[in-house]
């Protein structure tokens, strides 16, 4: 059956050298009739291969995706190009069949891309210490924030902003909810300064979490805001785009003293949200905070450098319930994968990317704006990512429009804030060719109004 | 092979990826970024050619041992067979290139795949309420204490204390800890059972969760777990079954049936989703219908006219992960129980008995195991009349066996047994590989002095230094300018 | 450039230590100035990854193909199922970048998996000796016939039947040409039994060639054109179907010498006719007529098992013009293919397919003549490929209708013999479902006649 | 790692792919193949499960060196970098999964990239005719001559001599011998070029072909190249260019410019389609316009309406392989080509000139080059010298310099060098690549005695008994009671 080894005469044999007449009595000696299943897992029957290969392609094909479409969608998840080198490397089965380092001896693939991984982690942060990576960029920002209330003693405030992408936002106030902190969320002003977070910045305050280039495409005062922080004795927590730093400032250089975020767009595929990347770095007085696995450079008894799992007294299967995380696990097929995206790319690969999104997102607005019946919301700099008002006010029909002529045009921003009923999010990346925005452009102004155009 | 860091093998101007030039018209980048926020330069990554890269980790891969190219008998890990149809459907673009802010009405096929393995789960484990959200098992297990401390605000009890097993993983007090939780141990018996006075001195109205393994980490099933439930049931609290063991149970008991409340999977482990080196997994939970209004959001839903929808459960925790969850470990969860279906994974969990109690048959006349004749799924061996007579330690045990072309079991784990040897042979092994490592160990306690204290022999490197690795941590590449 | 190394910096290094001043002037020194090129190549600029995955992309999605349509087209390459681990382990680079193993030590890999082959070649021909592999099966039954020609001496008349694969029989065609052999082909006898090839064999017979299930789907009495090439000295070489020896006797079982194949069907996909394998296996005292590679045991200086590649006296790198065959490279890609396919199917999984094919393709000719419009054109067994008449004799247009229903209905037969205008040749492997087979009866019984249907 | 063959891991009764039941009504197997076609049982295949199938040849692989893992300066072979790129869009099922008895009306996409491939070789070699046909190069080379002898047949000319080269690859003459011709070797002179005396006193009204390597097998460019071609084309025959070499001059020089009438590419080579472990290959060839009527069928054409067509030549030999050719292997070298663009090749070629005078400044000074300072993308040494004063022969510094990790050169090959040992870096390896190797190289020069005569010592087997293997084959396994 399927993927088993023990064929009649094999069981003979191993239930012989066991001294068992059958599994079953086996499992009679040890788990208590009472609570035996007595009928089978309705489950339905075994599939083979080529049966499940033919439901499973009709199945996907019920799906549009960035291959069947022209992606425009972002918010944290993005359509950038993956070479094929990173699937080819990522899918040598002694890559993904094999485990967590705990034999280093027979690992040091693992632990030297690991070791790799955080030191590319230090070089797009500008931080002095990376983790070997998290779950996802949401869960990242949130063990960063939990990181600083562990690192900064006596204090439970923790300062966010409504920039902060609204699911990280929610995964926050899960975790912080029951351990005693206090989340202070500062909205958005107008004029997209930073003087509201400034101001809420006070001597209680933990940390401070934001996002640069923010969840609505924008770029935040970041110096501005670890200045008050620091002044303050409070730590910077900032979620940041990967692919940004081929442009701009990075964390470190900015001033955060904890830098996470999303790392799907670093060569991992977009796959419906997952499993993606949390990337964490941060200063070199708080490593012993940091959460989750990480590599470290040691040397053999012949003499010879190697790599091992290191500082593992902050792990939970030594300090159990005073580790510093309940992460047991890292997300190392993704970071090889990060690993091997950013080492074809390099400085100058990276920088590309980056011009190339940023110029065809500024190329898009242009085209968008042609119609009357756009604005874009915000004045002032974006990287990839801006939104886009519908003056007629019926985004979801405008969406809906474009999925039917093959592409993928932008989120709705109602489902996070109702005050942004009539705004969506556009994400413009170094795939989208001209032709790709200029067909969003035209099937946006040709989509049917559902109302006539508000008046300017 | 390789040792040189990708750091190492840079030289200015090499380049692999390259971008065309741009077919638009856009104002330059000083343009478009105020210097404020421009960097004068990229981050100094490294620069190679593509031939590099792809020797540089074809290289690094052949230093590590892999279900793929060896027996890997690492306890509590079922590192089962990574089936190759999976990896090839989880890869159709309709899957793949998903985008997780998509219409629902342009997810419909993935849609019904998530929810009819919600179903799946539910019947498998026995609990009606699912959410596929949590990243990995201590993500799961934090998840469902979150549900639970949810559930006991919502009814006003103020419970505050979690229980948990001398001999569970690590994961299990540390999520209680980030759950807000006290955590107490409550104490193993001489069997590897859980001690029931211990358990009912440590029960009282404080008590919110008691978290279980079962079978536990010695691989044996508690066979008062009736008593167990009923006992935390009557004090009002919940039991919580740490789902990293169901390899042994599969449509053999679940977990519904014999009493736990809340419970977590591990498809990466049960339904053989490849670990990826350390992840990425998944930790999906199951919960009793009064629990369910408390889950994490989204769930699947179907409406009356068959169309499949998100839904925000009533009183919902909120999220514990952006987008819907690790989509790509659970729809090969999702190939895999359908490769066998029902019958089928009954089927698994009886090999998977079969080739551990067959190993465990063989193992014990070359040593200790402490608990019992029979096991589940995976057994602990101690090392330490081996240590007394021979100075042989499982460290010992373990290194020397990777001179023999077999991954070491997992060693010191669990602290309840000294010197713990725990092999998980899992059942995609044959006979064969089990007879050839059971015969690999017992020439191992035949061997002495350097060849078991020195080893492994075979391997690049052998007893890396670990205590300088964390009194002086080295933790990334620097050039040498900068380290000097 | 693209994967280009060298540096700046490396360029004027290398170029001191060779004494030159620029690759320009190394090419001086050897290439005459009346030949170089004075100009660029007009091949177009660069293309990026992205640019060139782009351009793929549209292109590919301007093909039908076995994905997109249900595939009923046969004539020696079939839509068979290809299970993952085939891709899995065929994609490891240790595989596809090696080249031919001149150094066995550095080469066990290759050099088992030519082994592996040769011995499953032996068990599904159930004869002595399997090469490594040849091109594909239209050469591999050209190659044969030369082989037979050399082995038997003095004899120039080859003998072969028009129910052979015409392709095949253009192949044996152009090489003989040259070579002063004399190719008889006798005509298919409306009653499909093999006397005309019986009586056709000679004194002055070298060999014949036959094809068995024969191009038109039709089983052949092998054992008796065996006999009777063996009375008069002759050989008998055959093509066989792989796939059919899960069901039908084997080659060498039948009394063929030499059995050669498209080795197509066996884990390798159809990528419009190539690469393929050709597949050759021999009576065990005609091994050194074999030509191409053949990989042998032996044991090294230690005493090891292992293996090397062998009876290389044959091949032209040592004999030149005396070598058995110009051939220098073998298919080992797609052999490995081949070894991975049959390890994981086995005898009951070969046994399985067979019988799927077999009766899956009887279920087709029963729903296609449901359809008063078309005939099965032979009776008789068949195994998974069969004739059918278009009553309507509109044979192209029918195909047309198929193709833009989804489905790629049959090969027209008039392409290889006029006489055949009005019949088509279906194929039926395992993969076709019954929904495929019921939808392509009824797209058949629905397309419109160019005229009506004829008298009975 | 893998030792044991298939054969020898199967167990009665073990199953991995397996088909469902049928969904049809259908008589039994009995009843639809009559007993004397039927076989009583099915082949005595290997029984093995999945999981043994893919341990055996994830681990046999690593017992190969690739260019994915290792240096491969194997002489004449041009083992360049593999593109991932190339692997993964030869994928697209709109190329991998067409069917070759498709119609032209389904195929478009693919017959326009075939057709621009037909265009870009006659770009590359300065030769209009193209047939994408043969599936190697000894099969390109074997069709040439097959077009020369029907041009000849046509012409009423009866030329039955083939002229090759002394330096020759073996198929050369083996080619011209199936094509039904006679062989004549022409000397190379002292210089390692064609020898115009002797080429003079073999040429006559009987020569159908020279046959030329240009740059040939020792790496040298002819000077002399229009003197042989105008002579040639003097005596009415054709000049046919093996094309092996083609990764030395692309875009510097084109065969048709330099007067050859027929040729053929090694896109494995050239345009790095991955060489497989010895295959596929393709060997398209290129030919004059006069010549062009003679090409197998099909080639593609492009109709008045832009429509592909596949089109029989007026006067095709007619067909030396099934269906189209080697598609994977063309669409592979399209990509490559496309990469590039015309100045790119051109720097391809410049680069392996580069790296290979390179190597040659550096292995000058360790052991004898016999012919000359420069070389184009690869060079021949010689071990004489070494094999007298140290006994160290071309074959123990082949296998010695596995133990360095690197793949060795080419060895005893061309035969016109005593000891050779045929260097070819490529271009896609880097000066810190070469410099290891010429190390290495150098290193090995110092070392005596069976370190280097029993060389190498880091592999799984070391010096196979090649005699045995020849005089006694064991070409397959059987199992014991057949073999006793």
């Amino acid at each position: 059956m399927a993927y088993l080894f023990h064929t009649d005469a094999d069981r003979a044999q191993m239930l012989a050298s066991i001294g068992a007449d059958s599994v079953q009595q086996i499992i009679d000696q040890q788990v208590p009739q009472d609570v035996q299943l007595q009928r089978s897992l309705n489950l339905g029957d075994a599939a083979g291969e080529l049966t499940l290969e033919s439901e499973m392609r009709r199945l996907a094909a019920q799906n549009s995706s960035a291959s069947s479409h022209a992606c425009f969608l972002g918010c944290g998840a993005y359509d950038h190009f993956i070479p094929a080198a990173v699937d080819e490397i990522a899918s040598r089965g002694e890559y993904y069949t094999s485990y967590t380092p705990y034999q280093a001896e027979v690992s040091q693939g693992n632990l030297q891309v690991m070791f790799e991984y955080e030191t590319l982690i230090t070089q797009i942060t500008g931080l002095a210490v990376s983790n070997a990576s998290l779950y996802d960029g949401g869960s990242a920002a949130t063990e960063g924030v939990l990181m600083a209330l562990a690192s900064v003693r006596n204090r439970e405030k923790v300062i966010t902003s409504e920039a902060v992408h609204p699911e990280y936002r929610d995964i926050l106030e899960a975790y912080l909810k029951n351990i005693g902190a206090t989340l202070v969320t500062v909205p958005v002003g107008d004029n997209g300064d930073s003087s509201a977070i400034i101001s809420a910045i006070d001597e209680q305050t933990a940390c401070v979490l934001i996002q640069h280039p923010n969840f609505l495409g924008r770029l935040e005062d970041v110096t501005a805001i670890a200045d008050a922080a620091h002044s303050k004795g409070a730590l910077l927590v900032q979620s940041f785009d990967p692919i940004s730093t081929g442009l701009l400032k990075r964390p470190g250089d900015l001033g955060a003293d904890i830098a996470v975020a999303e790392g799907q767009c670093l060569g991992n595929p977009l796959q419906y949200g997952g499993p993606y990347l949390g990337i964490m770095a941060c200063r070199e007085d708080l490593v012993r905070r940091l959460p989750g696995r990480i590599a470290g450079q040691t040397t053999d008894r012949r003499g010879n450098r190697c790599w091992v799992l290191t500082l593992q007294t902050r792990e939970q299967h030594i300090r159990r319930e005073k580790a510093t995380s309940n992460i047991c696990s890292n997300q190392t097929l993704l970071a090889l994968r990060a690993t091997v995206y950013l080492s074809l790319l390099g400085p100058e690969g990276l920088r590309e990317t980056a011009s190339h999104c940023l110029r065809k997102a500024d190329y898009a607005k242009r085209r968008i704006t042609a119609s009357d019946r756009f604005d874009i919301v915000h004045d002032g700099p974006v990287f990839k990512e801006f939104v886009v008002r519908d003056r007629s006010d019926d985004v979801d029909g405008l969406l809906r429009h474009a999925e039917s002529q093959g592409i993928l045009a932008g989120v709705a921003l109602g489902q996070f804030d109702p005050s942004m009923n009539d705004c969506f999010l556009v994400a413009v990346t170094e795939k989208r060719s001209r032709d790709d925005i200029d067909r969003l452009a035209a099937v946006l102004s040709d989509a049917p109004c559902r109302s006539a155009v508000a008046s300017a | 092979q390789a040792t040189n860091l990708l750091f190492e093998l840079s030289r200015p101007g090499r380049r692999a990826h390259r971008l065309d030039d741009l077919d638009i018209d856009s104002p330059d980048v000083e343009h478009l970024i105020p210097d404020e926020h421009r960097a004068d330069q990229p981050p100094p990554l490294p620069e190679l050619a593509e031939g590099d890269v792809v020797r540089h980790f074809v290289g690094l891969s052949t230093l590590n041992m892999s279900v793929d190219t060896h027996f890997y008998p690492l306890g509590s890990c079922t590192m089962k067979y990574n089936p190759k149809r999976n990896e090839r459907l989880a890869s159709l673009p309709g899957i793949l290139d998903v985008h997780p802010m998509q219409s629902e009405g342009t997810t419909q096929g993935l849609l019904a795949l998530l929810y009819d393995l919600q179903n799946m789960l539910a019947e498998i484990s026995g609990l009606p309420g699912v959410s596929l959200q949590p990243a990995a098992g201590a993500h799961g297990e934090l998840t469902a204490l979150l549900v639970a401390a949810a559930y006991f605000r919502d009814s006003g009890e103020d419970r505050k204390i979690v229980l948990t097993a001398d001999s569970a993983h690590g994961t299990n007090p540390a999520s209680a800890q980030m759950a807000g939780f006290k955590t107490k141990a409550v104490k193993s018996n001489a069997d590897g059972l859980v001690d029931m006075d211990d358990l009912r001195a440590k029960l009282d109205d404080q008590t919110a969760v008691f978290m279980l393994t079962n079978p536990n980490t010695l691989g044996l099933f508690d066979s008062q777990i009736k008593e167990i439930t009923d006992l935390v049931h009557q004090a009002g609290a919940l039991i919580y079954l740490d789902g990293a063991n169901m390899n042994a149970i599969l449509g053999i008991t679940r977990p519904g049936d014999f009493g736990a409340d809340l419970m977590h999977f591990n498809p990466h482990k049960t339904f053989s989703g490849p670990h990826g080196g350390g992840g990425p997994g998944a930790g999906p939970i199951c919960v009793r219908d009064f629990l369910a209004p408390y889950l994490p959001s989204p769930i699947v839903d179907k409406d009356d006219q068959g169309t499949y929808r998100l839904r925000r459960p009533d009183s919902s925790i909120g999220r514990v992960r952006s987008f819907f969850g690790n989509v790509g470990v659970l729809v090969r969860a999702y190939l895999y129980i359908r490769t066998y279906g029902g019958e089928g994974l009954r089927r698994v969990s009886e090999d998977a008995l079969l080739g551990a109690n067959y190993l465990l048959s063989k193992v014990k006349h070359i040593m200790d195991v402490p608990h019992g004749e029979r096991c589940m799924h995976e057994f602990v061996a101690s090392a330490t009349k081996l240590k007394k007579q021979h100075g042989l330690s499982a460290m010992d045990l373990a290194k020397r066996i990777l001179d023999y072309g077999f991954h070491a079991p997992t060693v010191y784990f669990p602290l309840v047994v000294d010197e713990a040897v725990m092999i998980e042979p899992t059942e995609t092994e044959s006979k064969e590989t089990l007879d050839a490592f059971a015969e690999a160990l017992f020439r191992i306690t035949e061997e002495a002095g350097d060849l078991v204290h020195q080893a492994p022999h075979t391997t690049r490197i052998s007893r890396p230094d670990d205590v300088t690795a964390a009194r002086r941590p080295v933790l990334r590449w620097q050039p040498k300018s900068e380290t000097d």
